[in-house]
């Protein structure tokens, strides 16, 4: 049973897609419950593969018995294996929180469709991290892409156009992506990434490889929110129902992060991009702006999910100059700001879904007093923000941790103090909501510090919205403190040898 | 001038992807930027399928199958044009009209909300 | 050096950590559940550092490894000379600061007490932490958790002072705890390791000398703005907007402390006297320091509000410890360490009396003092003996700690800081007698007010305090062993064992 | 021409200057001896028959070799289906 445990994740949400919506005609309410037993099967399976993984090394699963290069693979290598699970976790996590969220926001007959959208969604993120093939990897990229740009329509006023400039994007991208893999075809004649890592080093001056390279990295950025590329994302995820904006910001962009990780690793050689043409200079440079330019834009914001989406593009900036630096410490703590960031900007999304549903307020200037209404929720968010700045011992911490030794061991000390700065450019942000929310009862109101405390009714979001908040909460913690079981059981094999 | 002629698929997908790209971002009707984007995925399967072909190669269905075996070495690869790209674009054609009809639906609900498919009017409206 | 494995430390950072949970989620309306919460913690906490002493004092280190958190880096405690009187100070002062919180939050009918109980027991997990964090990575988690579990309480009054106090507070400290990361980070790719040693472990790395001179600026800069070293110590002023008790243990003992204790550590434990002498970098930062001694003495001097001239008067404290840790003889070093439990239980002192003053007569600047020694003598009392331990007057502690940190300057040769240490020595009498004088020698408008004493949460603790800073005058090592566990850290670090 | 206009249009030229770089070093049109025609594919050309018994090349690596990505195409489908439909249905009221 376990050796079929990779492809258990994809089938059962697949298999479970199809059926949701026949059985949502006859009964609504039922699809929610089928979805989320459904990703708790994934869910399981996914742990299943990384158990395995972990005990028997990679895996490699031939689809319908023909061996690669004929057919299609899926390799789950430690770094995939982790992150399958995280992506599997926190949709099971968002899933859960999401009900009520979902119940509010969505018309009650579009349910079905909803959650079977919901469950494919997650199923090609899953399908991008477990594939080893370059076209398979399309296929799910557009399955992903399709199924967000319906869900995101869903949401607000704006949402419509939202999406429709995210097709229009998001069509350049994976078309991008289609010419880079048919470039790499032209001259390898391959589609299976170990077999073109292989032929790979004989091509390395090849014209047609470099133009592929730049279409893969245009492609996958404009799907994860490279800077200057993410011009789709605010509006995507401010406009879109908050239960989506939950799920996709901590999966999606991450898997588009994981897919730059393996065309750059396991598909070019890392050697390529540093020595062969200057593409790890430059990709720093870009991270490094849009690090900058994340942040500052997410303080002028006042809207809470937009102000998250602009840090999202900031914190992908971080696990793409992991990615440049191309040194060990570099490429560790991009791989786990991944997984921090994926807490971290999934908790914080959550948390937005909560104060949307319980009192609809977006406006930052109107969060006073939400922690004495909201206390488990804010007591989250607070774990998470501090995440995001990089407080010790939450994740955000040991990545940015791992992302300084990379800076300063490669030398590049103008990465070190971008990465520095911009940590103080998040506590600005995020400590204005803190103060807001925390410290401001008395604010205006003149006077001196003992007033009478304001009755404000405590009025907590669902325990079953809660709970997954606070988890994912615990999971930041998680994550940070066993950051080097993480590195030491999944991470550290994506160095290549040799690498410093 | 061989060159050119050599190449001569390239070219036209290459001015067929421009154009369509440059209906996609440069236009304000929102058809006009699905109709560009159309094209540019037809110019994508245009190059992956003229990678496939062989000069002096035929279609990729076996000659003389019947119901007995024919030996994989008795095959001259060079008869068949490649079914590869072939199999891959038809893929790419599906997602190509999936993508299009969900563009479709966003432009028919964006026409019934703001009663226009100008971008521009959009924008106005919305702010 | 022996060393012995116990879970020792990690229970008395736990402590706290666990009983700040209690107390957030004990409901508001059962305020003794929530304070016996408090006091069952600190009494542990204390208990549990008190425990660790004899096996220190003979001479063993106790020494913890927790998880790994990064290769070759482990959350390491190890408790030391240095860090056993850090903990032992800041568990025994907690003890004395719950019950005058109690008194304080309960007489003034405060808001918010749960956050108030609860960030406090945080920063206390915190400080221990700190206290004994076997190496700089440990030491920079519970530093970093200390800036932040302290923001609450800087920000407690939630009106718009204490919320610029809190954004300055905040931007002080997380810029320095940026930079304290960056030469974290620097020193161990250089030196592989962040283990303290008494004597530094930075020698004998080949590491170049301007790599070298400029970790150790952003070392001292990284832990020198939480110790209030000038230019950096604006926000410390701003930050006595914080209830008293917060201004007491935190701005007395704990946070500035932690920042003074963190130079001391990157001085002695880091660097090294050796590396320090290569690097020509010792003399410099003894001038740096001796210049924030003088110069916030005169800012003392300057200002009228009681709390604020408290505030002045530890930033230049606290730079007396840097120096004498920086002057690297054995004697100044002695002194320095040994000034960090004697300055806290002085300091901790007048910021008790002036919160029982607020509380009792809401009067908050010095030139509303007059005659207050004849309403509240015992606070005023207490108030009197301290300051006479503040100017550096036998028998009291302060007298001891300045008398080897004089002595150190004479051993490093260095005649110019005896002359900074005399100077402020008259400048600390210069702003505190005055005080003194208008308590019991001047008479307010309304005639001498009758014996109106604060309440006894609040008297209590002041005078435990003050009776402490006799004591430790008299008998430098009653109880605690401060003096021996000084001496012996500066003989360790000299020694480089 | 309006300065949007302009800048797509640099766009526009930046890329097709990389496409056209790129296809400096690609085979000629109907090469068979191009890399494309001579690692994967002559495995299907040869034993499509033996392993699929489907004479027709493509479909044995649609349906068959690939099949897998073909289950994916269809999914395509669906999700477009099920997009539309949940975004085109009318409110009940």
């Amino acid at each position: 049973m376990i050796h079929q445990a990779p492809i258990l994740t994809i089938a059962t949400l697949l298999l479970t897609a199809f059926w949701v919506p026949i059985i949502g005609m006859f009964k609504k309410e039922s699809a929610y419950y089928i979805a989320l037993a459904a990703i708790f099967i994934a869910f399981a399976a996914a742990c299943g593969t990384l158990y395995s993984v972990l005990l028997h090394g990679p895996i490699h699963y031939h689809m319908g018995g023909w061996p690669p290069p004929w057919g299609i693979e899926f390799v789950i290598d430690y770094l995939n294996a982790g992150v399958l699970v995280l992506i599997a976790l926190i949709s099971f996590l968002t899933t859960i929180s999401a009900k009520k969220s979902v119940e509010q926001e969505i018309n009650r007959d579009k349910w079905p469709a909803f959650w079977s959208l919901y469950l494919l969604l997650i199923m090609s993120l899953m399908g991008m991290t477990e594939t080893g093939d370059m076209f398979n990897m399309y296929v799910y990229l557009e399955v992903s892409s399709l199924t967000a740009y319906g869900l995101i329509a869903m949401g607000e006023d704006g949402a419509l156009i939202a999406s429709f400039n995210y097709v229009i994007l998001g069509s350049v991208g994976a078309s991008f992506y289609l010419l880079g893999v048919g470039y790499l075809y032209i001259v390898t004649g391959s589609l299976n990434m170990a077999d073109l890592y292989r032929l790979m080093p004989g091509l390395y001056h090849s014209k047609v490889v470099f133009t592929a390279f730049a279409f893969f990295m245009v492609g996958i950025g404009i799907k994860m929110g490279l800077f200057p590329l993410h011009v789709w994302l605010p509006d995507a995820y401010t406009r879109a129902p908050s239960a989506i904006s939950a799920l996709i910001a901590p999966t999606m962009t991450k898997v588009s992060a994981y897919v730059l990780f393996r065309i750059i690793l396991s598909v070019f050689h890392i050697q390529f991009s540093t020595m062969i043409i200057p593409a790890a200079k430059l990709l720093m440079w870009i991270a490094a702006v849009g690090i900058i330019y994340g942040s500052i834009m997410a303080i002028a914001q006042k809207d809470i999910k937009r102000m998250l989406a602009y840090s999202s593009i900031s914190q992908i900036g971080y696990i793409v100059l992991g990615l440049a630096l191309a040194n060990r410490m570099g490429l560790i703590g991009g791989a786990l700001h991944i997984f921090s960031h994926a807490f971290a900007k999934g908790c914080l999304f959550m948390v937005a879904m909560a104060i949307v549903y319980k009192t609809g307020i977006r406006n930052i200037d109107e969060f006073k007093d939400l922690n004495k209404k909201m206390p488990f929720t804010m007591a989250a968010f607070c774990v998470a923000a501090l995440s995001m700045v990089g407080v010790p011992p939450t994740a955000g911490f040991f990545s940015k941790w791992y992302l300084v030794l990379g800076t300063i061991s490669g030398r590049h000390w103008l990465m070190t103090a971008v990465i520095l700065a911009s940590s103080l450019l998040n506590a600005i942000y995020f400590f204005r909501i803190i103060e807001k929310t925390y410290f401001s009862s008395f604010l205006g109101g003149g006077g001196h510090g003992h007033h009478k405390t304001p009755t404000v009714v405590m009025t907590e979001a669902p325990a079953m919205m809660v709970i997954p908040i606070l988890l994912m909460a615990v999971g930041i913690l998680a994550v940070g403190l066993f950051n080097f079981q993480i590195i030491h059981h999944l991470l550290q094999f994506i160095v290549p040898g040799g690498l410093a | 001038m061989e060159f050119f002629l050599g190449k001569f698929n390239y070219w036209v997908y290459i001015a067929m992807m421009m154009i369509g790209f440059y209906a996609m971002i440069a236009k304000h009707n929102l058809v006009k930027k699905i109709i560009g984007m159309n094209i540019f995925q037809t110019a994508i399967i245009l190059f992956y399928v003229s990678i496939g072909t062989k000069k002096g190669g035929t279609i990729p269905i076996l000659e003389g199958a019947g119901h007995h075996a024919v030996a994989p070495e008795s095959i001259n690869v060079a008869h068949y044009i490649n079914p590869l790209p072939h199999v891959l674009m038809l893929t790419a054609i599906v997602v190509g009209v999936s993508v299009t009809g969900v563009a479709l639906a966003l432009i028919i609900l964006i026409y019934k909300r703001y009663n226009t498919v100008e971008e521009d009017e959009i924008l106005r409206q919305l702010s | 050096m022996n060393t012995v494995v116990s879970i020792k430390p990690l229970l008395a950072v736990l402590v706290s950590l666990v009983g700040a949970f209690f107390i957030l989620f004990t409901s508001s309306k059962r305020q003794n559940l929530r304070e016996s919460w408090t006091f069952i913690a600190a009494f542990i906490k204390f208990g549990i550092v008190l425990s660790m002493m004899p096996v220190i004092l003979h001479g063993k280190v106790i020494k913890l490894t927790l998880l790994e958190i990064a290769p070759g880096l482990s959350l390491m405690f190890k408790v030391d000379f240095l860090g056993i009187i850090f903990g032992l100070v800041a568990s025994g002062l907690w003890i004395v600061t719950s019950l005058y919180s109690i008194g304080y939050m309960r007489g003034l009918k405060e808001h918010a007490q749960n956050r108030y109980f609860f960030a406090f027991a945080l920063c206390l997990s915190a400080t221990m932490g700190i206290a004994f964090a076997g190496n700089l990575l440990t030491f920079y988690v519970f530093y970093e958790m200390l800036t932040i579990s302290t923001y609450p309480l800087v920000t407690h009054n939630e009106d718009e002072e204490a919320v610029k106090a809190g954004r300055k507070y905040l931007t002080y400290t997380l810029s320095a705890g940026v930079l304290l990361l960056f030469a974290i980070a620097a020193t161990y790719l250089y030196a592989g390791t962040l283990e303290f040693m008494p004597g530094g472990f930075l020698n004998g790395h080949n590491i170049p000398i301007g790599v070298l001179q400029f970790l150790l600026v952003a070392f001292l800069i990284g832990c020198g703005v939480k110790a209030g070293v000038m230019p950096f110590h604006a926000w410390l002023p701003s930050a006595m907007v914080a209830p008293t008790p917060v201004s007491a243990l935190l701005h007395a003992v704990a946070v500035v402390k932690a920042g003074v204790f963190g130079c001391v550590r990157i001085i002695a434990y880091v660097f090294g006297p050796v590396v320090l002498k290569d690097i020509h970098m010792w003399l410099i930062v003894a001038y740096f320091v001796s210049f924030t001694i003088i110069v916030s003495s005169l800012f003392a001097l300057a200002s009228d509000n009681l709390k604020r001239r408290l505030a002045f008067s530890t930033i230049s404290q606290l730079s007396y410890i840097i120096l004498g840790a920086a002057l690297l003889s054995k004697a100044s070093l002695t002194g320095s360490i040994l000034h960090i439990p004697n300055h806290a239980y002085m300091k901790i002192t007048l910021f008790f009396c002036a919160g029982a003053i607020f509380v009792k007569t809401g009067k908050k600047n010095i030139s509303e003092l007059d005659g207050i020694g004849w309403q509240m003598p015992i606070t005023m009392g207490a108030f009197t003996l301290v300051s006479f331990g503040m100017v550096g007057i036998p028998p009291l502690c302060g007298f001891i700690s300045k008398w080897y940190l004089c002595l150190g300057t004479l051993q490093a040769r260095e005649f110019f800081f005896l002359f900074v240490l005399l100077t402020s020595a008259v400048l600390n009498a210069a702003y505190f007698f005055p005080i003194v004088y208008a308590a019991f020698f001047r008479q307010p408008a309304g005639g001498r007010p009758a014996f109106n004493e604060a309440s006894l949460p609040l008297v209590i603790p002041l005078s435990i305090t003050a009776v402490m800073a006799v004591i430790f005058g008299i008998f430098p090592n009653f109880t605690f062993h401060f003096f021996d566990l000084a001496r012996n850290a500066a003989t360790t670090i000299i020694a480089g064992m | 021409m309006k300065p949007l206009k302009l800048l797509a249009l640099i766009t526009v030229l930046i890329t097709a200057f990389f496409l056209m770089y790129g296809v400096n070093e690609m085979p000629d049109w109907g090469n068979s001896s191009a890399p494309a025609s001579t690692h994967v594919s002559p495995y299907y050309i040869q034993h499509s028959q033996d392993d699929t018994d489907a004479p027709n090349f493509v479909s044995a690596v649609l349906a068959d070799y690939r099949g897998f990505d073909t289950l994916f195409e269809t999914t395509v489908i669906f999700c477009a289906g099920m997009a539309c439909m949940m975004l085109l249905r009318k409110k009940k009221k």
